[in-house]
Order: structure tokens, then C-alpha cells, then sequence
């Protein structure tokens, strides 16, 4: 075959069976083609079939979201922002509103989203006439939940791995966790407010000088997600977060 | 006809990007070129600088649309020398399965690129067609066609999907015998031998004092392949050769891609067998510590490197990007001199553009 | 029944009309003057080219038609499909389309031949039409040296390229103009010479002689089977076809020497390079195939059936080859085919020599 | 001029802007490093510091070379002579930090804009948005 042919030299052109190579070739596609029917998905009457974890806009299930901003927090465009909407059965509630428009389809929300409230949905078309369509409210962003949806951290930590640990079950017990620097709280309870998963419970701890109790906030780290809620809002930078590693 | 430059692109069909190739012709005869690139240039490194660690992964996989994968591992790979991460076994080999895959697909879609600017537009349409398979088996892992987003700092996003091993074994059984058909369409054809043989001739010596690497030098001979040379992830765990071609033209760029495909099957198939149980993902730190750290490896289209410098906090200070194009491209003029104008497609074809990564 | 009679007989009953109202209404001199033979013969003429000219036009739409689908059918594709049975009307859409564009005329270009370039061009394609018989009855002239004729019109063609790809202002423009140039005059030789054998062995240079003859004998493909490859060869060179578009490679010139031409001029100059691969594929037909020779079906039928067959060659020639570099294209030419073409008109000699046709 | 391994097949190596130009000779011709990967600048806000990544075919080592460049004479010797892979990369650290490099063949803007009157990757200049 080609490889033959005389390196080097200067090619003359041949009239030999060469160029009927190629013909026969396409000539044995387009009778599969015309036999069978051809490779065109013809898009918009047909479509792709798409894997349950196709990574199309990202979908909200509201109910199960409880606000801690993770997934606004790990975005690499920024579009996602906590806004405060209301609804008759939750009340008043801070949840995320995405721009679908600065998207990049990464699916980094649904995947760090600790409660899997953030899924990916297969929907790709998501054309609008105006900028501001493409802004999705909470309610806007709601996706019918299927499994497969959701995307989870499946990591084991360095040390297990370490010691010989084999798979494990997605979950977030490596998760990074608040800690406490006992010497500048003042005990004003703002991360148990800003909670949003009720992970912190004002505990009295002793009595000052002036009789008032000292209160230390506690930690349940079941509860926690480690959104880091509690250490950015804290007026001392008395909590800092604890890699686990 | 007297001298004159002339300006082909930025938007031109031969430049698959946006570039500026400056000629300058004396009727139909090259005498010397300049490329003028820069058009995509989106400052990428300074980008990096202000997002942390794990952002930075999806922006890597756009640095290059065809191979994103090979850039967001090479990205992963940067940080996790910086941090000092081992990577379970597991994770490495699916990292190299779907790397391969990643590969044959940029190469299929150089090929499909390779036969327009030559003027055979079946050939765009056959290799195209048969990248969809990859992209399917890439977007069964990893949910999405063309940006990936799958490498992990220490490790992968997710597992492979139950029935992963089974399709890809057929879809690589199918494209192999669909490589026979493009080398019947490519090899076979008098015309494409003509249009390439003996065209663009880039010497050994001349290809490692520019820094070309990748396909472009192995096409000149030079047995150079990181995944050999200064091995990552598992590949010195498989067995697999190094493709080149002594012949130095376009044609022997476009056989040793050939090779590589048949090649990377290869590796899939053994990787796959190969591929130990165990977790896929180790929880990375958050913060780096002050050093610096650089990895690099066979990007598709030659050598890539990135060095990143760690300063304590969760963003890196300063991240580099070695694109291999952005090398090779200066080189092209050495490439270019002495040949038609109607070279410049097939000779610019051969290197493998891609410009977002040229130009970052 | 010929096509000027036919044309003929409804001029005269349309003039009949026309001439019976005049005459009521009075203008008894000007229905002399129009019944009077030489206005009929001229309106018979006029209504024979516009005849022709809706064949052609119908013809090249369905062969853009055919190479639409039939190159997707080669890509594993579907082509058009959308507009009309099976994408048929697209054609006519985009046709539509072309003539609601913007007329641009580049601001350095040299206005008079740029405008004038499509119009040689157009006007040389439809030209063709005029000694492209379809049958024994459906034709326009009968011309003695009607292949003479044929490509004397082909070769027009260079120069309207060279003049538009000068006067576009643009060196894409210019370097695919030259390359035309260089091809066409390359290439118009082994053309001749390859036709020379199928004159030789006819005896005529009239079309509708050289198909009586192959009805009497063999299609010429057979004798002359070393003639039709290098005619083929050479007739897709002149039409600039893929392998050997290179006046307007798309992936080196762009557009060649088409570049700067946008709207309805581009419009026209598709639609004449449509019509320049009707007639060279109808001159393939009349000179190697026999023409409109053909069991059952009416000749103007075979003779369409068998010009689509051959541009189907045409189509199946650009879906599985490359382009040729211009030094080769002009190697091919004169090392190869010149020589080919020479032979042959040895072997057509030895045959009429030896009167086996 | 301080060596050191930090890894399997990695060196470092951190030299004065004087004898870079003299090492990196070396590295070519004495210990055949013949592959330029990568020229580099980082701004360290108080000084510069131009990066070199060479590598060698025979046996895969890359040495990390490091110079310091004063910011307000950021000039360093050319390695273009040597490697001319280095001709794109010192003219992106040229553009991208003002580091310039004496005897470059041709040192000017490459991706940016030729008449842009700043240096877009030096820490001084903030990205707006974030």
C-alpha cells in the first residue's frame, strides 16, 4: 500500500487505480445509506437520547433545599444568588435564583449540594428573547425530581485511604466542620440564627460576673453541612472552619 | 506576479479558529510567514487567579473544546502535585480510560478537519460520525458532550456507569474497522498521497530546537511521548507503544495520528481489564501550601504543561498554561517556506490547530 | 415533429389570435406585419429559446437538487429535505434568498468588469444550451460544427474568471483567477483531442451526426474507452468540479475568485456553474454514451436520464476525493492526459482505418 | 546558584540573571536538556521572576530554573539563541509582565493589542468583578 511508495521523491501524479479506492469506499456508504436510513438525527422532530445524568440546566426540588448557599459559594460564574422568596406553605425563605445565561453548565451546584436539593436535569434548550427570562427564579428552577438527577461527592478522606478503606457510600461524614475559638465568642447567638440546617444550639455554659449566663454555641455535626454560614456571619472570627482531612 | 502578503484569516476556512496566518507569496510560492494570533486570548491565567482550586477545573476543560479533558487532568494533576495528593488507583485508571477516549476523539475530529482543508468533505462527515460514539461513552460517564468537568482534584467526579465496559469494547471493535475505511478514503486516494507526501517537511533537529512536540514530531521521527517519557497517572503500568513516522511531512503527521487511535483502543481495552476496585475520589484540601508544583503531559496535540504557584490561600498566585500549539505554531513558518499557497491548508491542517488553548 | 415546428405551430395559432383582434379592432396593418413570416420565424425562435432555457433552468435546479441529496446520501446524510418533496423547492428558496440580498459592490473594485464578469458568465452557460440537442426533434440549432461551437463557448469561461477575479480587488480573487486561467487553457487541449477521436470516427462534427452514428454502430465509450476517461477527466477540470475546483478552493481562496461576489451575481454564477456541468455532462453523453439512444422511453428522457448518470459521476467524484494542488492539476494535464489523448486518436485512426466502424 | 531534586525525575534550580544565559548553554550542550517547555513570568509584586522549564529527551528530567528580575530593570538575556522554541514564550512573558529579554529577535506584543500601555498580569492590575 502507501507505505511502499518511495519516500522523498517527488510524487508524479498516477492514472493508475488509486482514486477508485476512495470511490468504492463512499460508493458502499451511500448504498448503506440509501438502504438503510442515514446517520442524521433530524433535531428538532428527533432528538438524542440522553443519560439520566446529563448535565443540562440545573433543577431545584424546593422542598428538599434548606438555603445555605454551597452551591452559590462553588460557582465559577457567579450566577447563582440567594434570594428571599415567600410561599404559603414554608413562609419566608432564602433560596437559590439562578442566571441561567452566565451558566456553564458544570453541574458544581448540584454535586457540592449537601442535601441534593441542586440536580441536573437534561433540559438544553433554554433559549429566551430577552436577557431577563433567562434569569431563573427558585420556583422557576424547580425541576421534576427523577433519580439519576442528583450528583453526589463520592470521596473517601486521605487518611482512609491511608489506612485501606475501601468504597464508600456517598455522604459528607468528611465534610469540613466550624470550630470554636472559645476566647472570642460573646455569645451572641448569630450563628444559631443563621443556621440553615438547625445544626447549632446556644448552650449556657457558666455564669458571668454580672450574673448573666455565657452562652457558647454546639455543634451538631449530623446536622452540619459545613456551608460556612455561622463562620462569615460571626461578628469576632471566633469560629473558623476545620479541614478534615 | 510581484511579491505581495497576504492576510489569510482571522476568518478564513482554513484556521479553524480565529488566527491570522500573513503570507507572503511570489505568485503562488511561499517565501515566508507570519502567524498573528491573540483574537481568542481571554486571559486565563489571571483568570485563575481570582477563583479557587475547584473552580478552576470546568475553565480548564474550556481551554481546548476538542480535547477538554486531557486540560482539566492536567489541571487536576497540577494541584495534586501542588498538594501532595495521591490519587487512588481506581481514579487513575479511569482517568486514562476516558483520556484515551478524549483522544481518539480530538484525533477523529482533526481528521474530519484534515479532509475539508483538503476539500473532502465525506470524510469531515464519516469522522464526525464516528466521534459521536466517543462522545456518547464520554457523556454516559460523565454527563456532558463536549466540556467535561470530570476530573477531580484527587481523583474523578464519578464512577463509570454499570454498562460502560461493555459499550465501549463494542464501540471500539466498531471503530476499529472504521479506521480501515478512512485509511481506504485517505491511504488509498493518489490524490491525498499527492497532497501530502513530501509536503511541509519539518526536520527532526529543526522540530526539537522550536519545541514542537506531540504528533506533529513524532511525524519527524522523534520517538517523544511524555506518557513514555516522564510517565503520569498508569501509563507505565500498560503496555503500549510510541507511534512515529521518519517521513517528516503532513503525511506522516496524519499516519502516526492514525497509529495513535489504533493505539489508544489499545490502551482502553487493557485499562479496562486492568481496572482494580476501590474509591475514585480522595477529599482534597482546601488551601495549598506556599510552593510551587508543575505536571505535564501528552495532550493530544503535544506536550502540555502547567506550573502553579500556591501562596497559603484557596487560589493559586499565578497558574501557567504550556499550550503545545502555541509552540508549534511559531514553527510553522519553517514549515511553510518553499510551498504553494495550496499547501497552507494541508500543512496547517496537519499541525492540529486549536486556539483556544494557543491563546488562552 | 421538431421543436420548431412545434414551437411554431403555437406561435402561429397564438399570432392567429392576436391578429383576429387586431383586425377587429382595426390595425389592419400592424396584424400584416405580423403575420408576415420573418416576425413569426423570429417569435418562433424566441419562444424555442425561452423553451430551452426553462430546460436548462429546470435541469440545473434538479442537479443541484441530485447533488444535494446524493452527496448527503455519500455522507450518510440527508441533504435537503425540509422545502418541498424531499427538499426539492430548496433550490428555488435559496435562489429566493440569494435575490433578497443586499447588492454589494466592493468600494476598490473596478465597477464595470466586476459588474460585467457574471454576465459573460451567465450569458456564455446559456449559450451552451443553444447546440445542446436533447433528441432529433428537441433542439435548437443545427449546427455542422456544433461541437465546435460547444467549446469555443466553454472557453469563454476563463475569461470572464480572470476578468471578475482582477476586477474584484482582492488577492484571493486574483490568485484564483490566474489559477483559472492556467487550468482551463491546461485542460481545453486533451478535451479537444480527446474528442477528436469520436469525430474522427463519426465523420462529423455535427451533433446530432455523431449520435446517428454511435445508433448505427456502438456507443463510442467502447472504441474509444481510453478517450472517455480522459474526456471525463479533463470535462471536470473545465467545469471546475472537485477534484479540480481549485478557481475556487475553499479551503485555501476561500471562494476564489468568487469571493467579493455576494446576492443574486453569486446567485448567478452557482446557477452557471450548474449549467456548465449540464452541458458538460450532456457532451459526455452525446459524444461516449449514444446520445439519446434507448429502448422504450422517448430520447429527450434517456438523454436526461443519462446526463444525471454521468453528473452522478461528477458528484460521487467530489464526495470521495481531495483537492488537486494547482502544479499538479496542470502535471496531470499535459504529462498525462496529453499523451492519453494522443493515443486515443491513434486507436480512433487504426479503427476507421481498418472500417470497423 | 542553588540546585536541588525535589522529585523523581525533576530538578530545581534557582540562578542569578547574570549566569542564566551561561547555564542554560550548559544544560544544552553539557547535559543535552534539549527541549524548552515553557518560559514563565510571575510577578512577586516586589520582584519578578522569569521560570524556565527544560527538559531533556534521553532521560526525562525537567529542571525548574528560576531567576529573580528587579521590577524596575526587569531585563534578562534571551535564551531565544539556544532554544528557539523560547521565541513565543519570552515574547508572552514580554507582554504579559515587561520583563525584556536582551537580544530577542523580536520582542513584541503577541496576543495583546501592540499599542495596550500596561502589563495586564502583573499583580497591580485587578480583574474588575471579582
Amino acid at each position: 500500500m502507501a507505505e511502499k511508495t518511495k519516500k522523498g521523491k517527488k510524487r508524479t501524479p498516477k492514472l493508475s487505480c488509486y482514486v477508485f479506492r476512495p470511490m468504492y469506499a463512499t460508493l458502499k456508504e451511500t448504498v448503506r445509506a440509501t438502504v438503510h436510513r442515514p446517520d442524521t438525527v433530524l433535531y428538532p422532530w428527533e432528538k438524542l437520547e440522553l443519560p439520566d445524568n446529563y448535565r443540562g440546566r440545573p433543577g431545584l426540588v424546593i422542598e428538599r433545599c434548606i438555603g445555605c448557599g454551597i452551591c452559590m459559594r462553588i460557582c465559577p460564574t457567579g450566577c447563582i444568588e440567594l434570594v428571599e422568596v415567600e410561599d404559603e406553605q414554608h413562609g419566608k425563605m432564602r433560596r437559590p435564583q439562578m442566571n441561567i445565561g452566565r451558566c456553564m453548565m458544570c453541574g458544581y451546584c448540584a454535586e457540592y449540594c449537601p442535601k441534593n436539593a441542586m440536580i441536573v436535569t437534561p433540559e438544553y434548550e433554554l433559549a429566551a428573547y430577552t436577557r431577563q427570562d433567562l434569569i431563573y427564579d427558585p420556583f422557576e428552577l424547580q425541576h421534576e425530581y427523577k433519580p439519576g438527577y442528583e450528583v453526589s461527592i463520592v470521596e473517601v478522606l486521605p487518611s482512609e485511604l491511608k489506612r485501606g478503606v475501601g468504597e464508600k457510600e456517598p455522604g459528607r461524614e468528611g465534610k469540613d466542620r466550624p470550630e470554636l475559638s472559645d476566647a472570642k465568642c460573646i455569645g451572641c447567638a448569630r450563628c444559631a440564627k443563621i443556621c440553615p440546617a438547625f445544626a447549632v444550639e446556644m448552650i449556657q455554659v457558666g455564669v458571668s460576673d454580672k450574673g448573666k449566663p455565657i452562652k457558647r454555641p454546639k455543634f451538631d455535626f449530623s446536622k452540619c453541612v459545613g456551608c460556612e454560614q455561622c463562620v462569615e456571619n460571626c461578628p469576632r472570627d471566633a469560629l473558623t472552619m476545620k479541614e478534615v482531612l | 506576479m510581484a511579491e505581495m502578503w497576504i492576510n489569510m484569516g482571522p476568518q478564513h476556512p482554513m484556521t479553524h479558529g480565529l488566527w491570522n496566518l500573513r503570507v507572503k507569496v511570489e505568485g503562488e510560492t511561499i517565501l515566508d510567514a507570519e502567524p498573528v494570533i491573540g483574537y481568542l486570548h481571554r486571559g486565563w491565567e489571571k483568570l485563575t487567579e481570582y477563583r479557587t482550586y475547584p473552580q478552576i477545573i470546568p475553565l480548564s476543560d474550556r481551554l481546548c473544546y476538542g480535547s477538554s479533558m486531557t486540560w482539566s487532568h492536567l489541571y487536576c494533576l497540577t494541584i495534586e502535585d501542588l498538594m501532595g495528593i495521591e490519587v487512588p488507583e481506581r481514579a487513575e485508571y479511569i482517568r486514562v480510560v476516558v483520556l484515551e477516549l478524549q483522544r481518539i476523539a480530538s484525533h477523529l475530529m482533526w481528521i474530519a478537519a484534515y479532509g475539508t482543508d483538503l476539500g473532502l468533505l465525506t470524510a469531515f462527515v464519516y469522522c464526525m460520525r464516528e466521534r459521536e460514539l466517543f462522545l456518547d461513552l464520554l457523556q454516559s460517564v460523565t454527563g456532558a458532550r463536549m466540556t467535561y468537568n470530570y476530573p477531580r482534584i484527587g481523583g474523578v467526579r464519578n464512577d463509570l456507569p454499570p454498562d460502560f465496559e461493555r459499550d465501549c469494547l463494542r464501540a471500539l471493535d466498531y471503530f476499529e474497522k472504521k479506521i480501515d475505511e478512512y485509511e481506504e478514503i485517505f491511504d488509498g486516494s493518489e490524490i491525498f498521497l499527492m497532497r501530502t507526501r513530501g509536503i511541509g517537511i519539518l526536520k527532526p533537529a529543526d522540530g526539537m530546537n522550536l519545541g514542537v512536540t506531540g504528533a506533529t514530531l513524532r511525524g519527524s521521527g522523534v520517538k517523544i511521548d511524555l506518557r513514555k517519557h516522564d510517565p503520569y497517572s498508569v501509563y507505565d503500568e500498560l503496555d503500549w507503544e510510541i507511534c512515529t513516522h521518519p517521513d517528516c511531512d503532513c503525511y506522516a503527521r496524519y499516519r502516526v495520528r492514525m497509529d495513535e487511535m489504533r493505539m489508544s483502543c489499545q490502551i482502553v481495552r487493557e485499562a479496562l481489564k486492568k481496572m482494580p476496585a476501590g474509591p475514585i475520589r480522595v477529599k482534597a484540601p482546601r488551601n495549598a501550601p506556599k510552593k510551587t508544583a508543575y505536571a505535564r503531559v501528552e495532550d493530544p496535540r503535544g506536550e502540555g504543561l502547567m506550573y502553579v504557584i500556591g501562596n497559603g490561600t484557596d487560589k493559586p498566585y499565578r497558574l501557567k498554561v504550556r499550550s503545545p500549539i502555541f509552540v508549534t505554531v511559531s514553527a510553522v513558518p519553517i514549515m511553510l517556506r518553499g510551498y504553494k499557497v495550496a499547501d497552507v491548508p494541508s500543512i496547517m491542517g496537519s499541525v492540529d490547530m486549536c486556539l483556544g488553548e494557543t491563546d488562552r | 415533429m421538431d421543436l420548431y415546428q412545434f414551437t411554431e405551430g403555437i406561435v402561429s395559432w397564438l399570432v392567429g389570435i392576436v391578429n383576429w383582434l387586431l383586425n377587429w379592432l382595426g390595425f389592419h396593418g400592424l396584424a400584416g406585419w405580423l403575420g408576415s413570416p420573418d416576425v413569426i420565424k423570429f417569435l418562433t425562435l424566441l419562444g424555442e429559446s425561452i423553451v430551452l432555457l426553462a430546460v436548462g433552468f429546470i435541469v440545473a435546479i434538479t442537479m443541484i437538487w441530485q447533488e444535494r441529496k446524493t452527496l448527503g446520501r455519500l455522507m450518510d446524510r440527508r441533504g435537503a429535505m425540509v422545502v418541498g418533496p424531499a427538499g426539492y423547492f430548496q433550490n428555488i428558496a435559496d435562489g429566493l434568498k440569494t435575490l433578497l440580498k443586499e447588492y454589494i459592490i466592493p468600494e476598490k473594485a473596478d465597477k464595470t468588469p466586476y459588474n460585467w464578469a457574471p454576465v459573460i458568465m451567465i450569458g456564455s452557460s446559456i449559450l451552451l444550451l443553444v447546440a445542446i440537442p436533447l433528441s432529433d426533434r428537441f433542439y435548437m440549432t443545427d449546427l455542422d460544427i456544433g461541437l465546435l461551437f460547444i467549446f469555443a463557448v466553454f472557453s469563454i469561461t476563463p475569461f470572464a474568471i480572470l476578468l471578475g477575479g482582477w476586477a474584484s480587488n482582492n488577492k484571493y480573487s486574483l490568485i484564483g483567477g490566474m489559477r483559472s486561467a492556467a487550468q482551463l487553457i491546461s485542460y481545453e487541449i486533451p478535451l479537444l483531442l480527446s474528442m477528436v477521436g469520436v469525430v474522427l470516427l463519426a465523420g462529423s462534427l455535427n451533433v446530432g451526426e455523431i449520435v446517428m452514428a454511435q445508433e448505427n454502430s456502438v456507443w463510442f465509450i467502447i472504441p474509444q474507452f481510453i478517450g472517455f476517461i480522459v474526456f471525463m477527466i479533463a470535462i471536470v477540470a473545465e467545469v471546475e468540479r472537485i477534484p479540480f475546483d481549485l478557481p475556487e478552493a475553499e479551503a485555501e481562496l476561500v471562494e476564489g475568485w468568487w469571493t467579493e461576489y455576494g446576492g443574486m451575481r453569486f446567485g448567478l454564477l452557482m446557477l452557471a456553474e450548474y449549467f456548465r456541468g449540464y452541458a458538460g455532462a450532456a457532451v459526455a453523453v452525446l459524444l461516449f454514451l449514444g446520445g439519446w439512444n434507448g429502448p422504450f422511453l422517448p430520447p429527450e428522457l434517456w438523454f436526461l436520464i443519462k446526463v444525471f448518470i454521468v453528473f452522478f459521476v461528477f458528484i460521487w467524484l467530489r464526495g470521495s476525493l481531495t483537492r488537486v494542488r494547482i502544479d499538479q492539476i496542470l502535471n496531470i494535464g499535459w504529462k498525462r492526459l496529453l499523451p492519453l489523448a494522443m493515443v486515443n486518436i491513434v486507436i480512433a485512426v487504426a479503427i476507421k482505418t481498418l472500417g470497423w466502424i | 546558584m542553588t540546585v536541588g531534586v525535589v522529585g523523581a525525575r525533576r530538578i530545581a534550580a534557582r540562578a542569578t540573571r547574570k549566569a542564566v544565559y551561561s547555564l542554560c548553554e550548559h544544560l544544552k550542550n553539557g547535559l543535552s536538556f534539549e527541549h524548552i517547555s515553557c518560559v514563565t513570568g510571575v510577578d512577586k509584586v516586589d520582584h519578578l521572576e522569569v521560570v524556565y522549564h527544560v527538559s531533556s529527551y534521553a532521560n526525562g528530567c525537567m529542571i525548574e530554573v528560576t531567576v529573580d528580575v528587579p521590577i524596575d530593570d526587569a531585563e534578562v538575556d534571551s535564551v531565544t539563541a539556544i532554544w528557539e522554541g523560547a521565541n513565543w514564550h519570552e515574547r508572552e512573558a514580554f507582554e504579559l509582565f515587561g520583563i525584556r529579554f536582551k537580544n530577542h529577535p523580536k520582542l513584541e506584543r503577541l496576543l495583546l493589542p501592540s499599542d495596550l500601555g500596561y502589563y495586564p498580569f502583573r499583580k497591580e492590575f485587578k480583574l474588575r468583578g471579582r
